[in-house]
């Protein structure tokens, strides 16, 4: 007992009114999560709040990166923006049909790939291990392969249309055939994470559903449609939400494989702001383009993630 | 909770002391710091400049940037008065662009000893030149030795299509002609034929001076007769008499250039630079079969055509007074260094910019020789960009007019270009600063 | 496209898979797991046979059968690589031990305490995750400009920690979801103050997930493009922008950079091979 | 060792009680039981108690010390959680040392400390081994030293056996006895388990609706309880309820119930004569009930529903009236068929009465 005595030194605080107790014992609870997010909060603050608002000030400004004038301009910047064509009917189109494109095939083919690897045989392992491999590769080095299995002369990919005698495309130079790529590639990364996490969802699953199912003699494609599906939704639905978020920002795969182009017309979101800004040396126009866009992305995020509660469900 | 937190702001206080060793140190007596993007040429001059400073015990700074960013930073530095390099990379693009932070360098050792032509590109408001050259960049036009005889070499047009048309039928190449057509890679095909056609981007044709330029308010050439000739010529090249591959619209460059080493084309069109590196066996297949030729001709224009720009050094306006002294010392010694120069040249095909040593180099050096005929001896000679603030999104958009024009149907090729007459003049006319 | 078509295992309707005889859906598992792993890892195995041929013999790779290892050998030899290779390396580490460090206790945080303070920081981590990168690392390019950290190690760094602090403290925040607080408690009552409780039995618990994430924040640092572009210069070369200006600045050196590309993978296919199941259970959200 | 003084304790989650002025002395090594059914408020009381909660209002003290105002390293408590919440990276050791390492004990006095407390738990041969490697009724015993080797001043249980299967849990149930009766500290311990109450309890506290409804020894509170709600909530099977109506008859009373009617012993006369006339409920034990097949005075009449066989006895349910009773400690080999006719009588001593409305007992 004499070893945990000390404890006992604080036994004056008895006779403190309960009110003042009280704020006391939840002042320490509140500064303790106060210091748990102090780091995080700073850094964000720093790095990512304060540049958003320099941002948002220098895009009401005439503000070139060679030439910070920073006369007040208001809305000019902004009307551009939203009065450029490319703006409006090629780059946010791009934007939205690369989000739709990429997130729809990467989740049915990540569905495949789940279904397949759920099912287990032999070389299961090594499946699993090779699907992994293209998200851990990332953007920049599939992008750098994909342009080159792509090429249109030197392209694996055309050497072997030209072996089966078929036509062997400009892939790089025409707006869809440049945008097939460009989604190809994206799915190519992207399906492992959607296989991984469906695969993860579909061990979770319990057994007796589908048990119940067999005994109800339902085929294979009733069960996936009518019970693997439905049981999977909160799974779907998160993955489809954070996806599509990020496929908004799609830089690396858009930049390294057409740059935007031909002629501006696989040009995404991203890039417009990045060419303003470091092509055109438009710091303020790029931020205007910015602000912009990330409106839209939270109003998209929001409509997407109400929308995909409503149809399903989310439990989260 | 002092106690309780300990271990918390570690992460912090890391961040800050970090930060701390991010600051640069001040600046030390006896010393150039140079600034420039990492290329064998430019390399090969930093060199020069680095022996000097070895030699007479200044301390010597390198700092390589990459392209990408090298023109915002270094636009940035200027514009701040920011003093982190003595001496810079300039280049021909952005002569205009950064003319009043610049030192004027008439007063440099050798300034006498260089081609005046190319310097029309660095002029402050004065009239001085504000550059110090380090070598030419001359676009040429390169052919296949082994698949063309030098008197067949195409004069014009019409002759690249027939000499490219017949080798492809006879199976000796894949395609006739590549060069490059993306953003930033115009000269390689649309721009050189476009001055051989007598033609320019803006009116009046093959002016470059701003003032005259804002009083002519701009206007693009893109509805003009001998424009659209040019584009259209490139439209049959890669849809009609497809001597050129469909993707070329596509092509960087690098990618024009893969092709012609891989020997799968008799032409292509490259800065003289790459000369070095299309006789090289360890990468191309056509080591040692590769000539260089005059520009052939467009239909409106008959004597030869060539551009000859310079890459150069430039010295910012905020230095103090010594520091500039200790630069232009160097640049000097630089330009006055022969035996630096023909290193450079034979190491890297970059050509000396000290005239004194071109009648020597052409008779030892039989490409040299070749160069000075093909480009530095052709008379009427065109700057290959416009000097103001706005020149790379009017490059920018003039490659996306173009390639929309090339990648479309023939008969829409007027329509992209009378649509494109608002798109460039905006480009080249955007307010962006004062 | 063609191969994307090929390869994708589609669920048969109803009774078509079933009406098959056992060697038949042996042959139809066979086939869609050809087809994957030909989608998967024909790219990279043209990466590879890419960096293996001579810089003459690289244009039409499926030709001839010259293959040498001169590319690797001349990649190292340029000193941009080493330097972007070595900070790479660095960067990814420290970036990683900084950001789990810094996230790991806001995500405790939202995870064990409820009240406004907890929602409006989880309100504030939900959105700020849904900001375009490029619209906060455009301004923070002047911002780092201004400060002099722009083409520094701690300014490419701060970027990386500052882009880890929403999704990684909501990722933690899962882990000490699954972790249950009685612990904690425990710890709590045998003497431990909360920090003590959270460093000496919550920490541990979440160990292994926080391991899982680390690898995966280190890898994504590693493959980052869009900071390394418009926050770094020549001065701090990284691995992403280096590889990415064999083509744009020294010519068509396709064997070069697919020897660096290959080089670039391994810490991928290591960690691909021998830390699987961290890395799945890293991926969780 | 000490006292735990509760006095007009209030938990409020925003407009929601969870804790009503709870008052309650635990005396110096009183094992004290709260029981009551899930989210009565049991547990955050007992939270509250370990600083795990904070007190909305009044005060709680441990020994002569307020302690609202302490954390819970700072109460020299000891706490067993339904999860057993043992440190999952540690070696069964080292979860032993933790709490008085972190009070600076000298290592010595820790092995010794542990040895003993091994030695009453038979741990000895897992101290090597990490928590996961142990079978349930092992963490639980390690929970157990976890708490024996601190000699805090109140131990606290929070459902400690719920997680254990039936067997065990009976088995643990005697250690936990005998290991107070050892160890001799206060100790406060809840469940929801009433066998577990009474059979652990120096007095059991019921609680119900974030109230205490009785506090008393287990006897007490099966014998007397005060409200309907304790009479239901302790006791196996559960008493039966009947609404009845007070009659007098004379000088004593009889209360009319389905099926019949109950004359009231002496005792009962008293507290029935406020309610002449009056509604009530009457509560029946099913072990008070004896069941006849023959035609009994005072007795209730009904047929048998249901039984079930229990081997040593047997259950039986018997519809009387449309009032269903339970009747328990039936003859096991009785043989009584659906629908047999059967009569229900009573010690009157054995009823209880409750307020229909407040549904108190009957004073």
């Amino acid at each position: 007992m004499a070893t945990i005595a000390g404890d006992r030194q604080t036994a004056s605080r008895g006779a403190i009114p309960a009110t003042r107790r009280r704020s006391r014992l939840m002042g320490e609870r509140l500064y303790f999560q106060i210091g748990l997010i102090l780091p995080s909060v700073l850094v964000l603050l720093l790095f990512q709040v304060v540049p958003i608002f320099i941002g948002m000030d220098a895009s009401f400004r005439r503000w070139s990166l060679y030439d910070p004038d920073k006369t007040w301009v208001g809305l000019e910047h902004y009307r551009y923006v939203l009065s450029d064509t490319n703006f409006l009917f090629t780059v946010l189109p791009n934007t939205f049909l690369l989000m739709v494109a990429s997130v729809s095939l990467s989740l049915a083919l990540g569905m495949a790939v789940a279904l397949l690897l759920h099912r287990g045989f032999a070389a299961q392992r090594l499946v699993q291990t090779v699907v992994l491999l293209p998200l851990m590769i990332g953007p920049v080095i599939s992008s750098t392969m994909m342009r080159w299995t792509f090429n249109d002369q030197f392209g694996v990919v055309n050497a072997f249309l030209g072996w089966l005698g078929l036509g062997q495309p400009a892939w790089l130079a025409d707006r869809w055939y440049a945008f097939g790529v460009i989604v190809f590639t994206d799915v190519w990364l992207w399906t492992p994470w959607f296989a991984l996490l469906l695969l993860a969802g579909l061990k979770s699953l319990p057994k007796e559903p589908f048990e119940a199912a067999a005994l109800d003699a339902a085929g294979r494609w009733r069960v996936f449609t009518h019970i693997t599906v439905p049981m999977l939704r909160p799974v779907i639905g998160v993955c489809v939400v954070i996806r599509a978020i990020d496929c908004f920002r799609t830089f690396d795969q858009v930049w390294l494989l057409t740059g935007g182009g031909p002629a501006r017309s696989t040009e995404v979101f991203s890039i417009y702001v990045y060419m303003e800004a470091f092509q055109n040396l438009n710091f303020a126009r790029g931020s205007a383009a910015a602000v912009i866009g990330t409106l839209i992305i939270m109003v998209a995020g929001l409509a997407l993630y109400a929308l995909i509660n409503r149809f399903m469900d989310v439990s989260r | 909770m002092k106690r309780k937190l300990g271990g918390l702001p570690l992460a912090g206080s890391l961040l800050l002391g970090l930060a701390a060793l991010g600051a640069t140190p001040a600046q030390a007596e006896g010393t150039l710091k140079i600034c420039y993007m990492s290329q064998p040429v430019i390399d090969a001059n930093v060199a020069m400049m680095e022996k000097w400073a070895n030699a007479n015990g200044v301390e010597f700074e390198k700092n390589p940037m990459s392209y990408t960013v090298y023109l915002p930073k270094m636009s940035q530095m200027l514009s701040n008065g920011g003093t982190d390099c003595d001496i810079f990379w300039h280049n021909d693009d952005w002569g205009q662009l950064w003319k009043q932070w610049v030192e004027p360098t008439s007063d440099v050792a050798g300034m006498d000893k260089i081609r005046k032509g190319p310097m029309r590109a660095f002029p402050n408001d004065e009239g001085q030149p504000t550059a110090v050259p380090l070598a030419h960049t001359v676009g040429t036009f390169f052919y296949r030795t082994d698949l063309v005889d030098e008197k067949d070499v195409p004069k014009n047009w019409a002759e690249i299509v027939a000499v490219g048309h017949k080798l492809q039928e006879e199976g000796k190449t894949k395609w006739g002609y590549v060069g490059g057509m993306t953003h930033q890679n115009t000269w390689f095909s649309i721009w050189w034929s476009l001055w051989t056609n007598g033609c320019d981007i803006f009116n009046p044709k093959f002016e470059r001076d701003n003032a005259v330029l804002d009083k002519s308010g701009w206007v693009p050439t893109l509805t003009e007769d001998c424009h659209r000739e040019t584009i259209e010529f490139w439209w049959d090249n890669l849809h009609k008499d497809k001597i050129s591959p469909e993707a070329m619209v596509s092509y960087g460059r690098n990618e024009a250039n893969a092709i012609f080493m891989a020997g799968e084309s008799a032409f292509t069109f490259a800065d003289s630079t790459f000369w070095g590196e299309f006789n090289n066996p360890e990468k191309s297949k056509i080591a040692g079969k590769v000539g260089m030729a005059l520009w052939p001709m467009g239909p409106r224009l008959n004597n030869n055509v060539a551009w000859d720009t310079i890459w150069a050094w430039g010295i910012p306006k905020a230095l103090d007074p010594k520091q500039k002294e200790l630069a232009k010392k160097a640049l000097g010694a630089m330009l006055l260094d022969h035996e630096g120069q023909i290193a450079q040249w034979k190491g890297t095909g970059g050509p000396p910019p000290n005239t004194d040593l071109w009648p020597e180099l052409a008779s030892q050096d039989p490409v040299f020789a070749k160069l000075k005929e093909v480009v530095f001896d052709v008379k009427d000679q065109v700057l290959s960009a416009y000097y103001f603030p706005n020149w790379p999104a009017v490059q920018k958009a003039y490659a996306d007019i173009s390639t929309e024009a090339l990648s479309g149907k023939r008969e829409d090729i007027p329509a992209v270009l009378e649509r494109g007459m608002k798109t460039l003049h905006d480009a080249a006319v955007q307010q962006i600063a004062k | 496209m063609s191969l994307a078509s090929s390869a994708a295992p589609l669920p048969r309707p109803t009774g078509l898979f079933d009406l098959l005889r056992p060697g038949a859906r042996a042959a139809f598992t066979i086939l869609a797991v050809s087809a994957v792993l030909l989608l998967f890892l024909a790219p990279i195995i043209i990466l590879v046979v890419t960096s293996l041929r001579p810089g003459w013999g690289v244009y039409y790779i499926y030709r001839g059968t010259e293959f040498t290892l001169a590319n690797y050998f001349e990649v190292f030899q340029r000193g941009v690589v080493i330097k972007a290779f070595v900070n790479s390396f660095v960067l990814s580490t420290v970036a990683t031990i900084i950001s789990l460090g810094v996230t790991v206790t806001s995500g405790y945080m939202l995870s064990r305490f409820k009240g406004w303070l907890p929602k409006t920081w989880f309100t504030s981590i939900y959105v700020f995750r849904t900001v375009p990168y490029i619209s906060w690392v455009l301004p923070l390019y002047v911002v780092n400009q201004s400060l002099g950290l722009y083409d520094t190690f701690t300014g490419i760094l701060a970027a990386h920690v500052a882009v880890h602090v929403c999704f990684f403290s909501w990722i933690m925040k899962g882990f000490f979801d699954g972790i249950d607080p009685s612990m904690e408690y425990a710890a709590m009552i045998d003497g431990c103050t909360r920090w003590g409780a959270f460093r000496r039995v919550a920490l541990p618990a979440a160990g292994p997930a926080i391991a899982a994430l680390g690898i995966l924040s280190w890898l994504w640092t590693w493959n980052e493009f869009l900071f390394a572009l418009i926050l770094t210069g020549n001065r701090t070369p990284l691995l992403t922008v280096t590889m990415a200006q064999f083509v744009t600045e020294l010519g068509t050196e396709w064997n070069l950079m697919s020897a660096m590309a290959v080089m670039a993978m391994i810490p991928a296919i290591i960690i691909t091979l021998f830390a699987q199941k961290y890395v799945i259970q890293g991926l969780r959200i | 060792m000490a006292e735990v003084v509760l006095r007009d304790v209030c938990k409020r989650y925003g407009n929601y009680n969870a804790v009503d002025n709870v008052n309650l002395t635990i005396r110096d090594k009183e094992f004290v039981v709260l029981v009551g059914p899930s989210g009565c408020g049991k547990s955050t009381t007992l939270r509250m108690i370990a600083g795990l909660e904070e007190i909305s209002g009044g005060t709680i003290a441990i020994g002569d010390q307020i302690v609202n105002d302490l954390p819970p390293r700072e109460r020299d408590i000891a706490m067993v959680f339904q999860n057993y919440a043992l440190y999952q990276h540690m070696t069964v050791y080292d979860n032993l040392a933790f709490g008085l390492r972190n009070r600076k004990v000298p290592e010595d006095t820790i092995k010794a400390e542990i040895d003993r407390a091994v030695d009453i738990l038979g741990l000895r041969d897992l101290l090597k081994r990490k928590p996961r490697e142990l079978s349930g009724g092992q963490q639980q015993r390690v929970a157990l030293g976890r708490c024996i080797v601190r000699h805090a001043k109140v131990f606290l249980f929070d459902e400690p056996l719920s997680n254990l299967d039936a067997k065990l849990r009976a088995h643990m149930r005697l250690e936990l006895k005998r290991l107070h009766r050892r160890v001799e500290t206060t100790a406060v311990y809840v469940t929801h388990d009433q066998v577990e109450a009474m059979t652990l309890g120096d007095r059991v506290v019921v609680m119900n609706n974030s109230r205490i409804e009785q506090v008393g020894t287990p006897w007490e509170i099966y014998a007397h309880p005060r409200t309907r709600f304790v009479a239901s909530f302790i006791g196996s099977p559960a008493m039966n309820f009947l609404d009845g109506k007070v009659r007098r008859n004379g000088s004593g009373f009889y209360v009319q119930a389905p099926g019949g009617t109950f004359h009231v012993s002496d005792q009962g006369s008293s507290e029935l004569a406020a309610h002449d006339g009056g509604e009530i409920i009457v509560g029946l034990r099913p072990e008070h009930i004896s069941l006849s097949e023959t035609r009994t005075e005072n007795a209730l009449h009904g047929r048998v529903e249901l039984t079930e066989q229990l081997g040593a006895e047997q259950l039986v349910e018997v519809i009387a009236e449309g009032a269903k009773i339970m009747v328990s400690r039936v003859d096991a080999e009785r043989e009584l068929k659906p629908g047999t006719p059967v009569y229900l009588t009573v010690e009157p001593g054995q009823l209880r009465y409750f307020d229909r409305i407040t549904e108190e007992r009957l004073v």
